[in-house]
């Protein structure tokens, strides 16, 4: 392990000199980890998530991360991170497709509890029937989920966003769990160059003491104190208290917003947003979709892209604005229900504008020429 | 019956406030009108404060969940308002304009003057039942309670026939299925265990009934 | 419906209000402070809790765990200065010891409790109440069912980033802000009494 | 309206027995006399300590 | 126990004289269940289900089913079920809340395997903080999982429901699972008047054989099966297999909405279908709206209801076609999230039109004067801003 | 006061609720109380809801009386009866989720050695039957797999008592409960056996009819877990709700089943922890 200096987030994000790798998605989660100050990692082995963490494992052994273990099953794992958590460290997991619905039942009890921990999902098909292949269905069921989500298009991003990551959830008044998502293979398992800081920097360690409810060591006041006590007599009052919790827990998500549009520059990306058609949408499809757009305005084709990089929160103003302008919206998508194209149409004024395709799954590759297809078939 | 009457019964857990919201929804049920009964439970136990609603109609009725606006509002105990042991708080809340108040007390309540001039305002009607002191009397527990409670609100306003209401005890109490919490099964069991039968339960509670009714006094709020 | 002309505004609001975040209203910028959903120098957030503070009928300081208990260096000081403030203030001073919900019931009284601030509220005819030492979660919790239920205006002293639910709010505020408003207070006092 | 238990305090020893057979914390408490009192507002009235104690010295009754 | 005379489902929902009864949400499901000739049910305690669970086993005490027990948790119930549906059984279960969430990743394997496995979800809030009480959250989650999704408004469509969803469940065609979701205490512990059909009456049995998936009893041909295998080479043609595999669960799904008119007599249902406001909901929400409308009537507006039954599949053409000369549309739901407002604005045009609201959550109630609120402040800001226009 | 934490600031003295001045003054952080102390000071326990005669409440009451470092010690529970009293408690305690105690109790141990390495911070799970043999038995069995430094309690009242008296992996075989209406079909789980084979240092069975017993496993249990490894005791708890005897019965009841052999006291004690507890009494006796 190599000597690291602590330094403010905002300088090892845009400041610190970069150098570049090549690297695969999977090796890129470990570079961010070696650089997040990360007190405990907990695994349990899915494909495609394994090799990450069996990457922060050799951070461990390294000396980069202070504790790590592999636990029974997702749910043991996610509950033990948490458990972690309350306990006022800094910690980080990974999972993937299956793993993240066996483990489903925690991740609304991270928010509840305002746990800022950060996950990486590396998304893959759910069965059945059985796959390992990539797909995104497993976010359309974590939208309610109380958490926020990131979607990476490139390993690049994986690695960037984890680290923003920390930064973000960390906040007094957002402190929440953070899913950073990556499609599987198409990012993790795929190697391409990346610009990294150096690895003798570091995040500043998480300070427990900031955090909007105490830290469960008998080192903070109050002594008497139970997370998370049941709100749940039978009364108008009762109930009054925990619908509050639960505004409060979705205004946390709302007060991220200022720290993601700092941090990532914004909630959502776009390149000639003045265009007559737009493809809008996240993850590996952004990848495709700027293959097709550079196909299609070749062509003459009038074509612009808009990369959504928060997909909760949701950037809905902002698609709105550049919805109206429009003349059709076309949202590629590595799922079979177009969750994401759901997304958009409810938001906007014209949801008849939105064409919810291609949908590509079971470990399928979109090849931009079906993209192309559908721009071709709008702008006639 | 001409309007639709949505009742808010409140007590402690243990009170029988549940029993008796099923047992007064099944007789009017059983007069032909239209009902529905609604308990509401959280995890409480013994002494927490407990609520159940019934609304009563020639209408058919939809809605569901809390009373949030009675036409009348029955106490199983005082502390419920003395002690603000119920969470629906300011209490009298959402009465509605000429609402009814029953309290199982034996006397005069110590009402604060906003409570009493607000009331007044909705032209409110306080009864006040001991409910609990009959309940002894007549039957020789204060398991009967919830029996007496309703024998006060029939004595201000006979909601359906007594003969409804005595087969309605006959189902709630006559061994039939009933879909209730372990600690009301347990309860029951007592009930049970004090009369040997259940006619002469039964009969005793219609005797409550008939003797909390008796027992009413208004209160003037002027 | 244009969110950005969001007002928070004692209540009572509604049947069951929004969180003021999710309306719009953001938090203070360092050196800033929210006055009821704007954002206004911390020189004038403190200027208007002093306003609020004098006209009101029945104020009321909830001193939090952060406060209450001396758990910590510094903690000592800001409790007596902020006796020192509801003294000046002519305030009662009502606790918050700890934020589970007290079942199956509270002495409305002699303490308040984050899962219902209404009960204290109403039993004691509040009109002004100042969050001080409460850990931001349950703060916002409380903040926004006061909003909702009753007319009380809420002032909150955070040493955090704020609340968006309270009418009036803080940020980074510690000792010397307390000492500031104590300040602030004996003065305009002073200048009432001259008048 | 609630039973509660209640303490013959010529029979009792003050050999606690009762005070760790309560399920709620509290109720019965050791005093200077070497006795055992129990505070009845608190107590469920389920008769353990009764049936625990080696003197009889307790009893539930309603108040 | 009594003998029952097996029928055909049509004739028990449609045309089996009705018997009045005063019960619960909880006892219309074990009614349901009763006559469903359901061979096997597993239980796991959670609340409000419980009440519920608890009845179907005193069915199987009675005889009326013939297995029963309570497993360890509820992904392992879930799990159990699809092995008994895998042995060509007739199954039913129950869940709620954070249950469900618990056994998550088992409904996606439900309907990828085509299974026709009804299980009634008691839906409540899931931690954190922890709450029993009523909010349908759950359902957001379950939107995608590829198993239909019926939403009853009370104790009566919930005992329809059930018997209704095997009905559908089980058609070759469909063979997918049925979710029957209820507001839980709304409708579960809800005493209310229920018609039920006589109790000597049963559904036939589950042939396995009209399955468009073998069963797995070493009776059925092919020898050489395993479900669901791995189609998960990593190759253009396992790619495209497992893609095919998912549009026919999708497709699978499509093809119930013939059944689903058949059995719920449509996917929705209107009320006041002209007015020119309207409100659109599921579960109790409808029930609170139908006060809403009587309220809106008596203060001489008009305004009109669409109850949506079926979720999933979503009735977005019905659903256009009803609502397109509407001018307000208002969606109250018992959720936090808006799932059934997103829906409602995805499926239309002309997104404007609705607000998605009232919303409670926690276990509040819905005061229909609340609705009601909702609609004449959305009329007062579109007069508002006509007459600015 | 061994810990600043307790302390009420000077001039809130006065305003503080008396049960939190209670407990400054006369509760048992740092103080060395046991099961003998009870009646003579403030309880961690505040009034809780469970029912009258409840064998699961005496269980904690008597459990937490034994602890033998209140001040530092983090309880993780779970879902049931138990968790109704854990609000009243007067010690950082943490619901979760129904089954998962004992993996957030090695997450929290974990981070709390990082945090306070030079300290002691026990952590001890009080949970249900239903939490800890059935809905959580694979998280409990790999906590001890994994030789977690916690202590596991179960509060066995052979039901889930709280969803309205289901049978449970702790039912006796032939019990009629809720969801076994017909009977329980196979015998009560043998956990303490269990918890021995899968690596617990120090494994006990007793119950509150035994309150001296029952203090010796907790502090034992408890100290070995810091040193040596995982620890198991169980409780056997009758629940007079569901099974319908009279509250006043409960010890007694389980007397008659010590009688009649169907429940035993027992304790196991690995040799490595066996000569753990002679260094600290050697250590004392110094």
């Amino acid at each position: 392990m190599i000597e690291q200096k602590v330094v403010n987030p905002e300088f090892l994000f845009f400041t610190a000199e970069k150098k570049k790798l090549f690297m695969t998605g999977s090796e890129a989660v470990r570079e961010a980890i070696r650089k997040a100050n990360v007190d405990v990692a907990i695994s349990y082995p899915i494909t495609p998530q394994s090799e990450s963490m069996h990457l922060v494992g050799d951070l461990f052994a390294e000396g980069y991360v202070k504790e790590y273990f592999r636990g029974e099953n997702e749910f043991a794992v996610m509950s033990s991170v948490a458990g972690a958590a309350m306990a006022g460290v800094r910690v980080f997991t990974a999972t993937g497709g299956p793993g993240t619905l066996r483990a489903f039942e925690v991740f609304p009890t991270w928010a509840g509890a305002r746990l800022p921990i950060v996950c990486a999902f590396m998304t893959r098909g759910v069965n059945s029937p059985l796959t390992i292949q990539p797909d995104t269905i497993e976010m359309a069921y974590l939208l309610e989920t109380g958490i926020l989500m990131l979607h990476a298009e490139t390993a690049q991003d994986l690695h960037d966003m984890i680290l923003k990551a920390f930064i973000v959830a960390e906040k007094t008044d957002v402190h929440v769990p953070v899913g950073v998502f990556a499609d599987g293979f198409f990012v993790t398992h795929t190697k391409e160059a990346l610009e990294i800081p150096e690895p003798d920097i570091k995040l500043p360690s998480y300070d427990p003491n900031n955090s909007p409810v105490p830290p469960m060591d008998m080192e903070s006041v109050p002594v008497r104190q139970m997370r998370d006590p049941f709100v749940m007599k039978s009364n108008f009052i009762s109930y009054a208290a925990h619908a509050s919790w639960q505004q409060e827990v979705d205004a946390a998500r709302e007060r991220s917003r200022k720290y993601l549009e700092k941090y990532l520059g914004g909630l959502l990306e776009t390149e000639n947003e003045d265009a007559d058609v737009l493809l809008v949408t996240s993850g590996t499809a952004v990848c495709q979709s700027r293959e097709a757009m550079a196909a299609a305005r070749a062509q003459g084709l009038s074509v612009g892209l808009v990369k959504l990089k928060c997909i909760r929160p949701f950037p809905a103003q902002e698609i709105k604005a550049l919805a109206a302008k429009a003349k059709a919206i076309i949202v590629p998508e590595f799922n079979r229900v177009g969750w994401l194209a759901k997304e958009i149409k409810s938001v906007i004024d014209e949801p008849g504008k939105v064409i919810g395709a291609p949908r590509v799954y079971g470990g399928m590759t979109m090849p931009p020429e079906l993209i192309l297809d559908e721009i071709r078939r709008v702008s006639r | 019956m001409s309007e639709k009457i949505s009742i808010r019964m409140s007590g402690l857990g243990g009170q029988g406030a549940v029993t008796a919201a099923h047992i007064l929804g099944a007789a009017a049920y059983r007069d032909s009108l239209q009902v529905t009964v609604n308990p509401f439970f959280g995890a409480e136990k013994r002494l927490a404060p407990a609520e159940s609603y019934v609304r009563i109609s020639r209408e058919p009725i939809f809605e569901r969940g809390e009373v949030l606006y009675p036409n009348i509002i029955m106490i199983f105990h005082p502390h419920v308002i003395t002690l603000g042991k119920c969470y629906t708080m300011p209490f009298f809340d959402g009465l509605r304009e000429g609402g009814t108040i029953l309290i199982n007390s034996g006397t005069p309540l110590d009402l604060t003057k906003e409570d009493r001039q607000s009331l007044a305002e909705r032209r409110a009607k306080i009864y006040y039942v001991p409910a609990t002191e009959v309940a002894m009397q007549v039957s020789g527990t204060e398991l009967s309670t919830n029996i007496a409670m309703l024998g006060g609100l029939y004595g201000i306003r006979p909601i359906t026939t007594m003969k409804a209401l005595e087969e309605s005890m006959m189902e709630r109490f006559g061994g039939g299925k009933f879909v209730a919490s372990a600690t009301t099964a347990a309860l029951d069991d007592a009930v049970k265990e004090k009369f040997g039968k259940v006619s002469q339960m039964i009969e005793k509670n219609m005797e409550v009934v008939r003797k909390a009714g008796e027992s009413l006094t208004e209160y003037s709020l002027s | 419906m244009n969110e950005m002309s969001y007002k928070v505004l004692p209540g009572p609001e509604g049947f069951l209000p929004p969180a003021a975040a999710s309306m719009g209203i953001e938090l203070p910028e360092v050196g800033e402070a929210l006055v009821e959903g704007g954002v206004v120098s911390a020189q004038q957030g403190l200027e208007k809790i002093v306003e609020k503070l004098i006209s009101a009928k029945n104020p009321v300081f909830f001193p939090g765990p952060l406060i209450l208990w001396n758990w910590k260096d510094g903690v000592a000081e800001k409790a007596a200065a902020l006796k020192e403030l509801a003294e000046a203030v002519g305030a009662k001073i009502i606790p918050m010891p700890d934020y589970r919900p007290k079942y199956p019931m509270i002495n409305p009284a002699i303490e308040v409790n984050p899962n219902h601030p209404n009960l204290t509220i109403w039993h004691n005819k509040i009109d002004v109440c100042v969050f001080i030492g409460v850990h931001c979660h349950y703060a916002n919790v409380a903040l926004k069912i006061i909003r909702g239920g009753t007319s009380c205006y809420t002032i909150a002293f955070c040493g955090e980033v704020g609340h968006e639910d309270a009418m009036i709010s803080l940020r980074g505020a510690g000792l010397s802000e307390l000492k500031k408003l104590t300040e602030l207070v004996k003065k305009r006092k002073g200048e009432v009494k001259g008048d | 309206m609630y039973y509660a238990a209640r303490v013959a305090e010529e029979k009792c020893t003050g050999c606690k027995i009762c005070i760790i057979s309560c399920p709620d914390s509290n109720v019965i408490a050791y005093c200077e006399t070497k006795k055992v009192k129990i505070d009845a507002g608190r107590c469920k009235g389920c008769g353990l300590c009764v049936s625990v104690c080696p003197k009889d010295a307790l009893t539930v009754s309603q108040d | 126990m009594g003998k029952q005379q097996i029928t055909d489902p049509h004739h028990l929902l449609f045309e089996a004289p009705r018997v009045q009864s005063f019960i619960t949400g909880s006892e219309a499901v074990a009614e349901a269940v009763k006559r469903a000739n359901v061979d096997m049910a597993i239980a796991y305690p959670i609340t409000p289900q419980s009440e519920s669970m608890h009845l179907v086993g005193e069915l199987f005490e009675q005889g009326y089913i013939r297995d029963f027990y309570r497993a360890e948790n509820e992904f392992a119930v879930m799990a159990a079920i699809h092995g008994a549906s895998l042995g060509g059984g007739r199954v039913f279960t129950a869940t709620s809340g954070p249950g469900t969430l618990r056994a998550m990743e088992m409904f996606p394997v439900w309907a990828g395997a085509r299974q026709p496995i009804v299980c009634a979800f008691m839906c409540r809030g899931v931690s954190l903080p922890p709450s029993i009480q009523p909010e349908n959250i759950e359902m957001g989650m379950l939107l995608d999982t590829g198993m239909l999704m019926l939403h009853a408004e009370d104790g009566q469509d919930f005992h329809d429901m059930v018997l209704a969803g095997y009905a559908v469940a089980e058609q070759p065609e469909v063979h997918l699972p049925v979710g029957v979701f209820v507001d839980g205490f709304f409708a579960t512990h809800t005493k209310d008047r229920i018609l039920l059909p006589p109790a000597d009456l049963k559904l036939p049995p589950y042939d396995p054989r009209t399955a468009p998936v073998p069963t797995f009893d070493m009776e059925t041909p092919p020898m050489r099966i395993t479900r669901d295998p791995l189609l998960n080479k990593s190759n253009f043609i396992s790619g495209a297999a497992n893609a095919s595999w998912h549009q026919e669960v999708l497709a699978a799904a499509e093809r119930s909405r013939r059944h689903l008119r058949t059995y719920l007599g449509g996917l929705l249902e209107v009320e006041s279908p002209k007015a020119k406001t309207l409100i659109v909901a599921s579960g109790t929400a409808v029930s609170q709206s139908r006060e809403a409308l009587r309220l809106l009537q008596a203060e001489g507006i008009d305004a009109g209801l669409i109850k949506i039954k079926s979720i999933r599949p979503f009735p977005e053409e019905e659903l256009a076609e009803a609502t397109d000369h509407a001018d307000l549309i208002v969606v109250p739901e018992f959720n936090a999230g808006g799932w059934l407002g997103r829906e409602v604005k995805a499926a239309l045009d002309r997104n404007r039109r609705v607000v998605s609201g009232p919303r409670l959550f926690g276990g509040m109630s819905m005061p229909p004067g609340l609705i009601v609120e909702t609609i004449k402040g959305a009329m007062a800001t579109k007069n508002r801003s006509a007459g600015g226009a | 006061m061994n810990k600043p934490i307790f302390q009420i600031s000077p001039g809130f003295e006065e305003i503080m609720p008396p049960e939190y001045r209670e407990l400054v003054a006369n509760g048992p952080y740092g103080k060395g109380f046991g099961v003998s102390d009870l009646g003579s000071y403030k309880e961690l326990i505040e009034e809780h809801p469970l029912c009258a005669g409840c064998g699961l409440a005496l269980s904690i009451r008597l459990a937490l009386a034994s602890l033998p470092n209140p001040g530092d010690t983090v309880i993780v529970g779970s879902t049931g009866c138990s968790s109704l009293v854990f609000p009243q408690v007067a010690l950082h305690n943490i619901h979760s989720l129904f089954g998962n105690q004992n993996a957030v109790a090695s997450g929290l141990k974990r981070a709390l050695k990082l945090r306070f390495p030079d300290k002691v911070k026990d952590v001890v799970v009080i949970a249900g039957d239903g939490a800890t043999a059935d809905i959580g038995l694979d998280m409990v069995m790999q906590s001890w797999f994994r030789r977690e430094n916690i202590t596991t309690i179960m509060l066995d009242n052979e039901a889930y008592a709280n969803t309205g008296g289901q049978e449970s992996g702790m039912s006796r075989q032939g019990a009629v409960l809720n969801m076994a209406p017909t009977g329980k079909k196979f015998p009560k789980a043998t956990l303490p056996e269990v918890a021995q084979a899968a690596g617990c240092a120090y494994v006990a069975a007793t119950s509150p009819a035994h309150p001296r017993m029952l203090e010796k496993a907790v502090r034992k249990a408890v100290l070995i877990a810091r040193e040596v490894g995982p620890t198991y005791i169980q409780l056997f708890s009758p629940c007079p709700t569901n099974y319908k005897f009279k509250p006043q019965e409960t010890i007694p009841l389980i007397k008659q089943r010590e009688k009649e052999g169907i429940f035993r006291n027992q304790e196991y004690i690995s040799d490595e922890a066996q000569r753990f507890l002679d260094s600290l009494e050697e250590a004392r006796k110094k």
